[in-house]
Order: C-alpha cells, then structure tokens, then sequence
C-alpha cells in the first residue's frame, strides 16, 4: 500500500442496488479510466457493461433482495480494464443463454446483457457457478 | 432530482406523437418502467398511434431499455400503428447494431424526417 | 473473497481531487454505514471527517496537484467504522497544529479540520510521517 | 448540475441583506469560493452592511465554510456593519458549538428574529 504513484487502480467495494451507489461506482470508474488516458469510447462500453453485470447481478443473481449486495473490485492499469462483479446467487449457465440476435428473438425485450457485455469487452468470464463475471478490456496495440 | 417527476417530454406533431428523454442516461429500472408505462398509456389512447421516439439528449443507455422499446414497438404494432426513433447519437447507434435491433426499428436521423415519413 | 453476508464491508479506492469522486465515495460510505444500522448522526459524523481528510489529503498532503490522489479505505462492522485515507505528500507534525478554539485563534478563518475529526471520531491516529491518517467510530455500549 | 449557477439567494429585508444557500451542502471549495466571493462583493458595496445569512437547507458543511463564513464576518465588522446567522439546524449548531463559534457569530431561531434583532 501506500499512494506511491503505482501503476493500477484499484477499486474494492460493495454495492447495494441503488441507484446513487450504482451511479457513484460509475463516477469513480470513469475517473480511474480517464486517469490512466482511456478516451471517451472506452469510458462508454466499460460502463455499459459494468451497468449490466450490476443489474445482472442484483435482478437475477440476488433475484431483486434488497438486502443483498454485489461485489465490485477493479483493477486499472494503462493497458488493460479487470472489473469482476459477484453476487450472492447460486449461479447459472452461460452456455444455455439464446442468441438475442436470432431473428425469431430479436422481438423479445430481455435478453441482451450479456451479449452487450461480450461485444464491447475484450473477455467477459462466468466463473463457475455463474455469480462471478469478470470483465476484462484490453487496449489495442496501435 | 426528484424521480417523481416526468422523464418524458410528449409533443405532437401533426398528430403524430413525439416522445423525446429529459435525462442523459436511460440505465436506471425505475425511470426505465415509468417511461415504458407512461408511453404505453399513450399508444392505448390512440386509435392508430403514430409515434416518434427521439434521442437527442442520450448519452448511455442499457439492455433494459432496449426491452422497454421493444414493448413499446410491439404495442403500436398490436394497433396497426407505426414507430419511428430518430436522433440517434453514434455511440448509441452502434448499440442497436450491435443487438441488430435496427432491423426492428425504422430510425431517421432527425425528427422532422421521421415525423415527415409518417405523415 | 466472494458474496457471503460477511461482517465487514469492505472499500478501498483512490480518489482524484474532483467533487464529484469525494461525492461518489461519499454515497457509497453512507450505503454501507445504513446497511450496518448506524444512524444519520453518526453518518453525518463519520462524512464529515471524511471530508475534512480528504480536503486535507488533496490540499495540504499533495498541494492541489490535481494529477495526485488520495487512496481511500474502509472497513465497517456494525459495532465499528474505520477509514483511513493517505495522500502523495510527505507529511507533517500533527502535534505542532494550534487549538483553534483558543481565544487567539477564533476569528482565523483556517485550522478547524483536524479538531473536527477529533470531535467526531472515537479515534484520530496521524501515521508517520504523517500522509495517511486513520479514523475510527465506535459503537457506544448501551 | 451546472457550478455556473449562483449557489446564493439574496434577498433585501428592510435594509437588512438576507443570504440563503441553494444547496444542501456547503462543502465543496470551488462552491464556497464563489458563495464567498459574491457576499463580499455585495458588503463591499454596502455603506454599513446589515447581513443575514439562514441556514434553513443546510445539511452538511465543513470547515472550509466556517472559515468563509469567519471572513464574511471580519468584513462586515471592518465596515462597521452587523451579521447574524439565522435557521441552522441541530446537526449543524453542533459544529458552531464543537468550534467554539456560536461566541463569534450572533445565532438566532429564525430569519425573522434576525432581521429584527438588525433593524
Ligand atoms: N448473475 C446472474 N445470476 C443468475 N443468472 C444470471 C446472471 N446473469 C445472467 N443470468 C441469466 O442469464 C440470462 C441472460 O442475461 P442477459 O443477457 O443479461 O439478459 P436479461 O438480463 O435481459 O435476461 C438471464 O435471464 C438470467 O437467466
Ligand atoms: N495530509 C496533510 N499533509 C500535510 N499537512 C497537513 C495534512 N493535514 C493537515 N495538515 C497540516 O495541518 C494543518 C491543520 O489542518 P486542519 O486542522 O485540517 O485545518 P486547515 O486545513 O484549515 O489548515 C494544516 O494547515 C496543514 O499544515
């Protein structure tokens, strides 16, 4: 420890599903990404997909208790983005989700989450039994 | 800010009806069901609702909306009505890419367009 | 680590001299302070000595550079809070600050946050040499 | 919200200059800056200021508003003026006491006292 200038951010906390906590956990992401120079593109498909681990994590996992939390811990450095989000569920199987981009379920309201998180992250993990998600966003060599 | 008051500005224009966010962000439930709830009751009202969703001020908004969306467009659909969304910043554009649902939404790029195409 | 209902949450970040972070934060630490039942005068304690130790971090510890941060963390119990935030600077000898409800003193307009802390907090500990400060509240017996 | 924005209502009660804060929270610095900035400027206009400043929204504040508050004070004593504080809360009255202040700031109940306690 100690505030040398250390190369990550770190970031632990727990989050209860409220909206301003959700929203404070997103004004400190921002300010850690801007920090280590991640442009505003950047700042938009991590907070997305931080916004849907969070409800992911709060509706399906804790099944909307509110006196359950979720876990958030980040790790920032210039290169890469780690958010993990726990929940205090018993899990689920990623494998089994359908493709919201088949045409016969593109009608259907939920059910893009996940592949939101997939699309704009380098890597989104489910670590078994599914109430872990890690998120990871690696900066492209240029 | 009060949650309480309306997130929705409702316009009409040449009996077509405008739905326009007041906040930047479309992320939290709350707002998301009351805005879904509040324009449904509108499409209900009408015989043949014409309706254009615009984005202009959205900076962020998430799956959940999206959803409520598609509750929305499927309604209008139910009354043989049409919907359009418009003003779509690029960032938010490459969302409905993403999920292909702008296969299911006609979107404009200004509300006058949209509106003029429902004319 | 992992979701279980444990006893103690947990936070630890850093915070860049910016409102609306010290604002996040602060959100954050009445969330956890309400879900361990403590009561709105001990959050209203427990903020402002928050406050007035970041504004002493950010201020006097890395002299308003505004590249510098403070690395927040805390630790909450329902029987204790402790906070501990630590700046980029080098230090200096709390005990060599004047009183400033002395009567030489009441009417200079600066030298009240860290007799605040005090008055608020059970505990005010300055780490040598003097950059991390660690705040404890504890729980009255009743 | 926008920081452009004044952070102060002034009003003018039979002479006497009310200030009220608009926010909850007296704690930020660029905030207290300009609250301090903008009660100077109108002291220093004033031949003999008579000021009030209420408390009545004031949930939260740190010492970086009592020093401006101190400076306020000197101020308006170097003009040969008068200042009370009006409607603070319990919370609040804690921290003026715990600082020893309620011995240099003249604190009454309410505004209205205030004003004729000036008048
Ligand atoms: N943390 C979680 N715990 C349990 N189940 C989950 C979790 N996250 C996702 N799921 C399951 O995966 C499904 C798909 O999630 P997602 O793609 O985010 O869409 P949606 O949340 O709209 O259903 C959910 O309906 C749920 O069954
Ligand atoms: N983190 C710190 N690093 C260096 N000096 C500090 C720090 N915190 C406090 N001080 C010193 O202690 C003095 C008293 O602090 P405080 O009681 O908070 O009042 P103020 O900040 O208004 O001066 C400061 O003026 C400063 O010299």
């Amino acid at each position: 420890m100690g505030a040398s200038p250390a190369k990550a951010s770190q970031w632990s906390g727990k989050l209860h599903p409220r909206r301003d906590e959700v929203e404070a956990a997103q004004v400190l992401l921002a300010g850690a990404l801007t920090a280590h120079n991640f442009d505003e593109a950047i700042c938009f498909a991590v907070r997305l997909a931080l916004e849907e681990a969070l409800v992911n994590a709060f509706r399906h996992g804790n099944r909307d208790d509110p006196t359950k939390h979720a876990l958030v811990d980040w790790s920032i450095t210039d290169d890469e983005v780690t958010i993990q989000v726990t929940d205090q569920g018993s899990g689920f199987d990623p494998g089994s989700v359908p493709d919201p981009t088949a045409e016969e379920n593109l009608e259907i309201p939920s059910g893009r989450g996940i592949m939101l998180m997939r699309a704009y992250m380098t890597e989104v993990e489910h670590l078994a039994p599914g109430n872990m998600v890690r998120l990871v966003y690696r900066r492209k060599q240029s | 800010m009060s949650k309480e008051q309306s997130q929705l500005r409702v316009t009409d224009l040449d009996g077509v009806t405008r739905f326009e966010f007041v906040d930047r962000d479309i992320l939290d439930e709350a707002s998301i069901r009351s805005i879904g709830e509040e324009m449904l009751t509108r499409i209900e009202a009408a015989a043949k609702p014409r309706v254009v969703i615009t984005f202009q001020n959205v900076e962020h908004l998430s799956s959940a909306a999206l959803g409520t969306l598609i509750t929305v467009s499927s309604a209008v659909k139910k009354k043989g009505g049409q919907l359009c969304l418009s003003d779509i910043k690029p960032s938010i554009l490459e969302v409905f890419r993403i999920t292909k649902l702008n296969r299911v939404f006609t979107i404009h790029p200004t509300a006058a367009e949209a509106v003029k195409s429902l004319a």
